[in-house]
């Protein structure tokens, strides 16, 4: 989704002159995008090496406390960005599924390093999980094992550019009957069932290359 | 109401309960309007650590939670008295010392009589 | 230390009818007299092999094998390295959990993932793997399943 | 009719259960304990691991040789990489016989030091946060884990997953100011210790909440097979630097610290010692390291043409002393290129049979301190 610049009906020379007297005009929508961006509260929830990379990234060197993201929250009902730093083992997988549910409305996801994206170097592992995109959507894929503190901040931005360009009125959560319910998968002998979320998740089909 | 008038120093009371309730009350009233509202059975049970809730919460506690509570409440209640008195401190001479200084033993007798029942020990 | 061949000699005299083979430096050792020879290492002040470093579960695919590496804490002496032979489809080995504390969990490990039962084990149950899964993974013939198979390099 | 006042018998309490779940501010990644609560005592505690078992063992089965598989100990203690390739060197060396140099020896004992000094100021700092000073305690170790790492970065390349060693040595020899900034940190590290110490270890309430806490037995932690500073802890001193003496630790005067009661507060004083008598040995080292070759010839051959590695047939059995304890890996090579069976003795997960053992009777509240002393990391427990 490109991020659209955050079209505003006034004119920017009429805008910078009222700045200079110090008066400034924004929409409601700028005011409402600002507000959540500067202040997303990442739930604390570690799972492997790209945990030990998010707190470095939350201690003092590269401090993500500058953008506001700085309040890690246990409970997933005060939190609402879920950085799913680690690979995602099958066993765990009902668990981060259900988390993503408790969490209240307005959350994104972002997923930390290679495991959480698509199995990342334990992709032949037969507990690991392909990918948490199989059953909840993602709003920042960031590669890297463990993606650097500078990454992470990086993801993080693309995260806030993300939520300024959103409109009220088309975002999901006000919209009247979209189910935003995302079933918790199962234990199976073999594996997960369902293997992945049908709604959220299309596996790509083999297309046969021919050559020549 | 001229501003010398008995009524007028209430007034300046309730505009400043006013706007000590409404600060509480405002954001979960705002919360309650525009927060999307999306419940799904998933989200509306009980958060335990991301597995699910075993054994049930209502069991019987131990009395200790509710003595200690009760403890707090009345320790609570006092320092609320000794709020005002602390204010007017100066004021009021020598009298009202001697009266708070009696509360106090009253109440410091009912501690010493809960240390030795030893309901502060957490076993 | 004294070597496994000393250690060998040892245990038959102790053990008369057993039939203890050498391979390289480990000991091989039936697993009906395992317990008893087990308890014999630990308790005789002259071995006093009181830690139990680390239990291994292998497959050799016509028998499975668990591989012990005993220590000596006390009289701070190298690994005496013990392996017994079970068949692979009922695949008991008596547990040494009672004796050395440290095998619980990588006995319950090995049990999980290489489907070694341990008769005398305190709770066994799967420690890595969820309760469902029906299969043990570091068995050489298993098969993942399909979505999780390595993509075939062509 | 007299009225005798029976002692009223005591309300019937029912248990609580409750599970510390996979998703917990202080279990150090994905855990989980089942407690059952009498009020605040904790009655049954079954710890449930799994949740991070990344199937290390079966996919080092399969890999294309021994070499590829040394990224993967990295993420195995993820907070101690240089020396999980330490010990999988160590045990492929034993395995295939292979010698390694002076030079190179010199330059892996220095980084398993380093990497000691990481592991004990990043435990100090996540065991004060399980104790309530949230977060400012975890400040101060990272702070001092961020130069260590820059060194780390410098050498290896990259900060966290380093992959530095090779059978047989290194992978490329350290830089040339590699030398003065360990001894830059050196200096500043008694500092730094001194500056904790002061804040830590006489505070009241620390004392208070780690005295006589999750006391461990010495007969219970030999039997369990604990190792690394709780076991020293306990009174026993073994310590693998010493006992198998591997690598050239015998060339390094240091001595290994022993506690007492092997208490929460003994492991954590354990730790400031052992940080300590790291710095020592670093010092030691960076005075005697030689010149010449960071890695011998054969295992150049080994490192560059990784698939003809062929280690002869038979099992090995290396083991070092890690941060955490005694860290092994058993190997199994059956003449080809890939290892037959590939074992980790992780000290986490060992060290966590006798978690309940020490949290019964303590309040909830302990039984996260006891974790927190214990020092897991997930990715060594569920490999």
């Amino acid at each position: 989704m490109s991020a659209a610049k955050n079209i505003s009906q006034v004119d920017e020379g009429l805008k910078s002159e009222l700045q200079k007297s110090g008066i400034f005009v924004t929409t409601l929508e700028g005011l409402y995008n600002w507000g959540r961006r500067s202040s997303i509260w990442p739930l604390q929830f570690g799972l492997a090496c790209c945990a030990i990379e998010m707190i470095a990234t939350a201690c003092a060197r590269y401090d993500i406390d500058r953008f506001g993201a700085g309040l890690f929250r246990p409970s997933p009902r005060q939190a609402d960005l879920m950085i799913v730093s680690g690979t995602v083992t099958k066993k765990m997988t009902p668990q981060v599924v259900r988390l993503y549910n408790q969490m209240p409305e307005p959350k994104y996801v972002i997923t930390m390093g290679a495991c959480s994206i698509s199995g990342g170097p334990f992709k032949d592992g037969y507990n690991v999980l392909k990918g948490i995109d199989r059953y909840i959507p993602v709003d920042v894929h960031l590669p890297g094992c463990p993606p650097r503190p500078e990454a992470l901040l990086h993801g993080l931005m693309k995260l806030q550019e993300k939520i300024d360009s959103q409109q009220i009125e088309k975002m999901e959560w006000y919209q009247k009957g979209l189910k935003r319910e995302f079933p918790v998968p199962e234990f199976g002998p073999n594996g997960l069932n369902p293997p992945y979320n049908p709604d959220v998740f299309q596996p790509q089909q083999h297309r046969e290359i021919t050559v020549g | 109401m001229s501003p010398s008038s008995y009524e007028y120093h209430y007034l300046f009371l309730g505009i400043f309960l006013l706007i000590a309730i409404s600060f509480p009350l405002l954001p979960i009233i705002l919360a309650r309007i525009v927060a999307p509202k999306k419940p799904n059975p998933i989200k509306t049970a009980t958060y335990e650590c991301g597995v699910e809730t075993k054994g049930d919460s209502w069991v019987q506690f131990k009395v200790q939670y509710y003595v200690y509570a009760l403890m707090f409440v009345i320790f609570d209640i006092e320092v609320i008295f000794i709020y005002p008195w602390a204010v007017a401190f100066k004021q009021m001479g020598f009298f009202a010392f001697v009266e708070m200084v009696v509360f106090l033993a009253i109440l410091a007798f009912g501690l010493i009589y809960a240390w030795k029942k030893n309901v502060l020990e957490w076993k | 230390m004294k070597t496994p061949t000393e250690i060998k000699q040892d245990i038959e005299t102790k053990f008369p009818g057993t039939q203890l083979t050498l391979e390289g430096s480990s000991l091989v050792i039936p697993k009906e007299q395992w317990s008893e020879i087990a308890k014999f290492l630990k308790n005789t002040p002259e071995y006093s092999f009181d830690f139990l470093s680390s239990v291994t579960g292998v497959d050799y695919k016509e028998y499975l094998e668990v591989v012990y590496h005993l220590y000596s804490m006390e009289k701070k002496e190298g690994p005496l390295t013990i392996k017994v032979r079970t068949d692979c489809e009922q695949s008991l080995v008596p547990s040494v959990t009672p004796i050395w504390r440290s095998a619980e969990f990588q006995e319950r490990e090995a049990y999980d993932l290489v489907g070694i039962h341990f008769t005398g084990h305190p709770d066994l149950r799967r420690i890595l793997m969820w309760e469902g899964f029906q299969h043990h993974p570091l068995r050489k013939d298993y098969v993942q399943d399909e979505q999780d198979r390595p993509v075939e390099q062509f | 009719m007299d009225y005798t006042l029976k002692e009223t018998p005591t309300l019937e309490t029912q248990m609580l259960e409750v599970s510390l779940g996979p998703q917990h501010p202080s279990t150090h990644g994905v855990f989980r304990m089942d407690v059952i609560l009498d009020g605040e005592t904790i009655v049954k505690l079954k710890p449930v691991m799994g949740y991070l078992h990344r199937n290390h063992e079966k996919l080092a089965e399969n890999m294309t040789s021994y070499l590829a598989s040394m990224p993967y100990t990295d993420r195995l203690d993820y907070i101690c990489s240089m020396t999980n390739n330490f010990a999988y060197a160590l045990a492929v060396e034993k395995l295939a016989n292979l010698e390694v140099p002076e030079r190179a020896q010199y330059i892996r004992i220095i980084m398993a030091e380093l990497t000691r000094l990481v592991n004990h100021t990043l435990l100090i700092g996540f065991l004060l946060n399980d104790l309530g000073a949230f977060f400012t305690p975890v400040l101060y170790a990272f702070r001092e884990r961020e130069k260590i790492l820059d060194l780390f970065e410098d050498v290896a390349g990259s900060r966290m997953m380093c992959n530095y060693f090779r059978f047989g040595g290194l992978k490329i020899d350290v830089t040339s100011d590699f030398i003065p900034r360990v001894r830059q940190i050196i200096n500043k590290y008694p500092k730094f210790l001194d500056e904790f110490e002061k804040l830590l270890s006489e505070n009241e309430i620390l004392m208070a909440r780690c005295q006589n806490v999750g006391v461990l037995p010495k007969e219970l932690a030999i039997s369990a097979g604990v190792t690394g500073p709780m076991l020293r802890a306990s009174g026993v001193p073994y310590d693998i630097r010493k006992v198998d003496g591997y690598s050239i630790y015998n060339r390094f005067k240091f001595r290994v610290p022993i506690g007492e009661k092997g208490d929460v507060y003994d492991r954590y004083y354990m730790r400031l010692l052992e940080m300590r008598e790291s710095i020592k040995i670093l010092d030691q080292a960076i005075r005697e390291i030689p010149d010449g070759e960071y890695i011998s010839k054969v295992g150049a051959a080994g490192a560059r043409a990784p698939r003809t590695f062929k280690p002869p047939k038979g099992d090995a059995y290396g083991r070092i002393e890690a941060p955490k304890g005694e860290l092994g890996f058993y190997l199994v090579s059956d003449g080809t290129t890939k290892p037959y069976r590939y074992h980790v003795r992780s000290s986490s997960f060992i060290n966590l049979t006798i978690l309940e053992d020490m949290c019964l009777g303590h309040k909830i509240a302990d039984a996260i301190v006891i974790l927190g002393s214990i020092d897991i990391v997930l990715g060594e427990v569920d490999r």
